[in-house]
């Protein structure tokens, strides 16, 4: 992409930080597989979040250094984790009763595709898939009070994700609350899909370029 | 005296029936009842449905289980994923059946087995293709998909402390699917890390109290592997 | 009644005495209000069994001595009591789960009537009790796996209390395996009502007479 | 800092509206946060819908809240038992309307609320005078009825000890309605005995994660009377 010379999209990290900078203190919050896992380490340690995990953790900490895992703590990524002091432990039935009563603030879940009435589809990239692994993302995106996506802004052909309505099948129906790509940050609203945010040197009419639906400015 | 302790893993296992519905808990190898699961392959019981998060991965476990060509249907919120590589031979050989659900509906289901609850409604998978076939209703503006109970003829259960009425403390994230599990069996069979003297664990604390469980038998595990599967 | 010369109906403690006779160690028991509390005292103590109180106790144990009560520790009658080694606490939604759940193998409660199909009368003398005390009857009548009912073998005006059909309004229907009376223990069976023990003395027809519905011998 | 402690019983109630539905643990005047409940007299809500286990009983407590005119509905297990004299004189005169439930099927449709189920099928109930104008249904020809969730807009909990996360642990019989009413409200107000360091409560025995909890007031009440109104 040729106009790509004006501006430097955000790498995976620093998309992360972008992500953590909008998650105010006290918010209970999931991270999904992915990049979402690395938002929890740009939040500043004095920024007190309460991160969860579906497998029944409350009061995540940062992942320990290498040869000093605890066998026992593991996240619902099958990542190695810590427990922060005012951190707690449940079982399943309870961390999904938490998630599906509404009591996350926020869960950041990666994606394929986003419409623009907040449609989520993360789970399947085709009508085929007859042995898919959902695991909580489906009970995430029902769940949840807000669901922020983070996800690259078109696939590596291209092809817009960010759409008038899904292809694929849908994780959940307007759930989606905001979008972080590595080009911008996106709401979703009754009006449809608004810009926020753009990297420096972008303009709206390029990054329509690369987005299905309308974008308002 | 209640002394629900076996001597041995055989004596654990002994009646599981073939077709018997097994609840097999553990998430990422932790709290998972590695020990009782090899003592279901050897006990020989054939034609299981197996409710478990995943359909296995790697060789050992579940996957072994299935491997084996004992799992007439398995009921998990993870099929196919990396390392479910035994579940992928067998069911593209279309040799066992499969049941996939939302991780919280499957949680949810099995609480409702454990609480006497034949169906609730759930927003989890409305509008999607995991709601095709189930009853649709709206409550207030919303809709919600119908979701039956799940009840388990058995349990396989870890604990990381139990006495000898079976009450069991988990060990962090080791208690993931056990408390529930082990409430929704008809058989709830444990393995604990540790023996506990009875009014040694705190009564603040029991996560399991051993209304729940019929058996308990002693395997010191020791942790999960830090490299996980 | 003038044939009573020949028999002696039992008190409400030897009436709690038999029913505990019949409780088998290992049972995890709810007592209701009234003479099913006095049978917990009548279960020797090197036979255990778990008794559960619908506020989150497991394995209660007897009522401590006057002045030595524990103001935090009562059971579902409001009285106080102590817990034994291996009891333990849990939250109403977890302790009812557990009574609808089947997890009770038996719940020893009180009752106006009781008909020959097991449907049990025991929260209102009147279809017009328009601010009724149901408590947990309701739940422990349809979860428990056993209902047994203690009660007087007939009304104070005596009137029968085992019936063809209850005249109450039903705690629940079918749900009585079992009457222990002070007369008389008696099983309820596919073909009705079958006595299974007498006081010494008393004749199936005596006890006939004091019975609506028809009893097996 | 997350600090969900607040100086006084009449910040901890600020903001209550008129209209709003209330839960409000306790049992047998064991975990019952009476200060609160003095604090909702003070703080002047009126038109509540109160969801507690009883109707009040005596002349204190949920008895006088009823008593003052406040609380245009009860939901409860109990509502005409003996001491309940203050329900009984303002209902006898049509001042309050009553919707009675089992006390399972109450916790139970807590539970759901909390846990985000719309409506769920039991038992409890069915075929009873309670069942009339519920949906019945059969499964497994057995049948069961249709119960709602119930949501509160304020939770008032009393716990043993607290820290300021607002993570809560209970003492023994005092826990009863207090975990799943602090999970069904949009405002979840606790009184807290003692008060804990962040990391003092054991992560295995915390039984309400502050996620629940939004203020926290320390009230050392003492124990329950022995002597039970």
């Amino acid at each position: 992409m040729s106009e790509s010379a004006n501006w430097k999209p955000l790498g995976r990290e620093e998309l992360a930080a972008r992500v953590a900078r909008d998650i105010p203190e006290g918010w209970s919050v999931n991270l999904g597989i992915g990049i979402p896992t690395l938002v929890g380490n740009y939040v500043p340690k004095e920024r007190e979040v309460v991160f969860h995990s579906e497998n029944g953790i409350l009061g995540m900490g940062p992942a320990p250094p290498a040869g000093h895992e605890n066998a026992w703590l593991v996240n619902a990524s099958r990542q190695h984790v810590s427990l922060l002091p005012g951190g707690s432990f449940m079982s399943h039935s309870d961390s999904f009763a938490l998630v599906r009563g509404g009591h996350l603030d926020l869960c950041v879940l990666g994606a394929f595709q986003v419409a623009e009435n907040g449609d989520l589809a993360n789970w399947a990239r085709s009508e085929n898939d007859n042995a898919p692994a959902i695991g909580g993302a489906m009970d995430l995106a029902a769940g949840a009070k807000r669901i922020w996506i983070v996800m690259e802004h078109t696939t590596r052909a291209g092809e817009p994700r960010l759409l008038r309505r899904c292809s694929y099948p849908l994780t959940a129906g307007g759930c989606v609350k905001r979008v972080y790509t590595e080009l911008a940050v996106i709401d979703v609203t009754a009006d449809g899909f608004r810009v926020i945010d753009m990297v420096p040197g972008l303009t709206l009419a390029a990054l329509q370029d690369r987005t299905e639906a309308p974008l308002l400015g | 005296m209640i002394d629900k302790f076996v001597r041995s893993v055989a004596e654990a296992m002994a009646g599981i029936k073939d077709g018997a519905t097994v609840l097999i808990a553990g998430f990422a190898q932790v709290g998972e009842p590695r020990a009782l699961i090899d003592g279901l392959i050897e006990q020989g019981a054939r034609d299981l449905v197996v409710v478990h998060n995943t359909a296995g991965r790697g060789r050992e476990g579940v996957a072994r289980l299935i491997g084996e060509g004992r799992v007439r249907k398995i009921v998990c919120s993870f099929a196919r994923s990396r390392g479910s590589v035994i579940f992928e031979e067998v069911f593209a050989r279309g040799d066992i059946e499969l049941e996939i659900l939302p991780q919280g509906t499957l949680a949810e289901r099995i609480r409702a087995g454990a609480a006497g609850i034949p169906a609730f409604y759930t927003a989890t998978g409305a509008g999607t293709k995991l709601a095709e076939g189930k009853e649709a209703r709206q409550f207030d503006d919303r809709e919600y998909i119908l979701e039956h109970w799940i009840r388990g003829d058995v349990a396989l259960i870890e604990a990381w402390r139990a006495d000898r009425w079976g009450n069991l403390i988990y060990r962090e994230a080791g208690r993931n699917f056990n408390p529930v599990m082990a409430a929704a069996a008809e058989l709830t069979i444990v393995q604990t890390q540790h023996v506990a003297a009875l009014g040694e664990l705190s009564p603040e604390e029991i996560a399991t109290p051993g209304v729940y469980v019929n058996r308990v038998v002693h395997i010191e595990a020791g942790d999960p592997p830090i490299k996980i599967e």
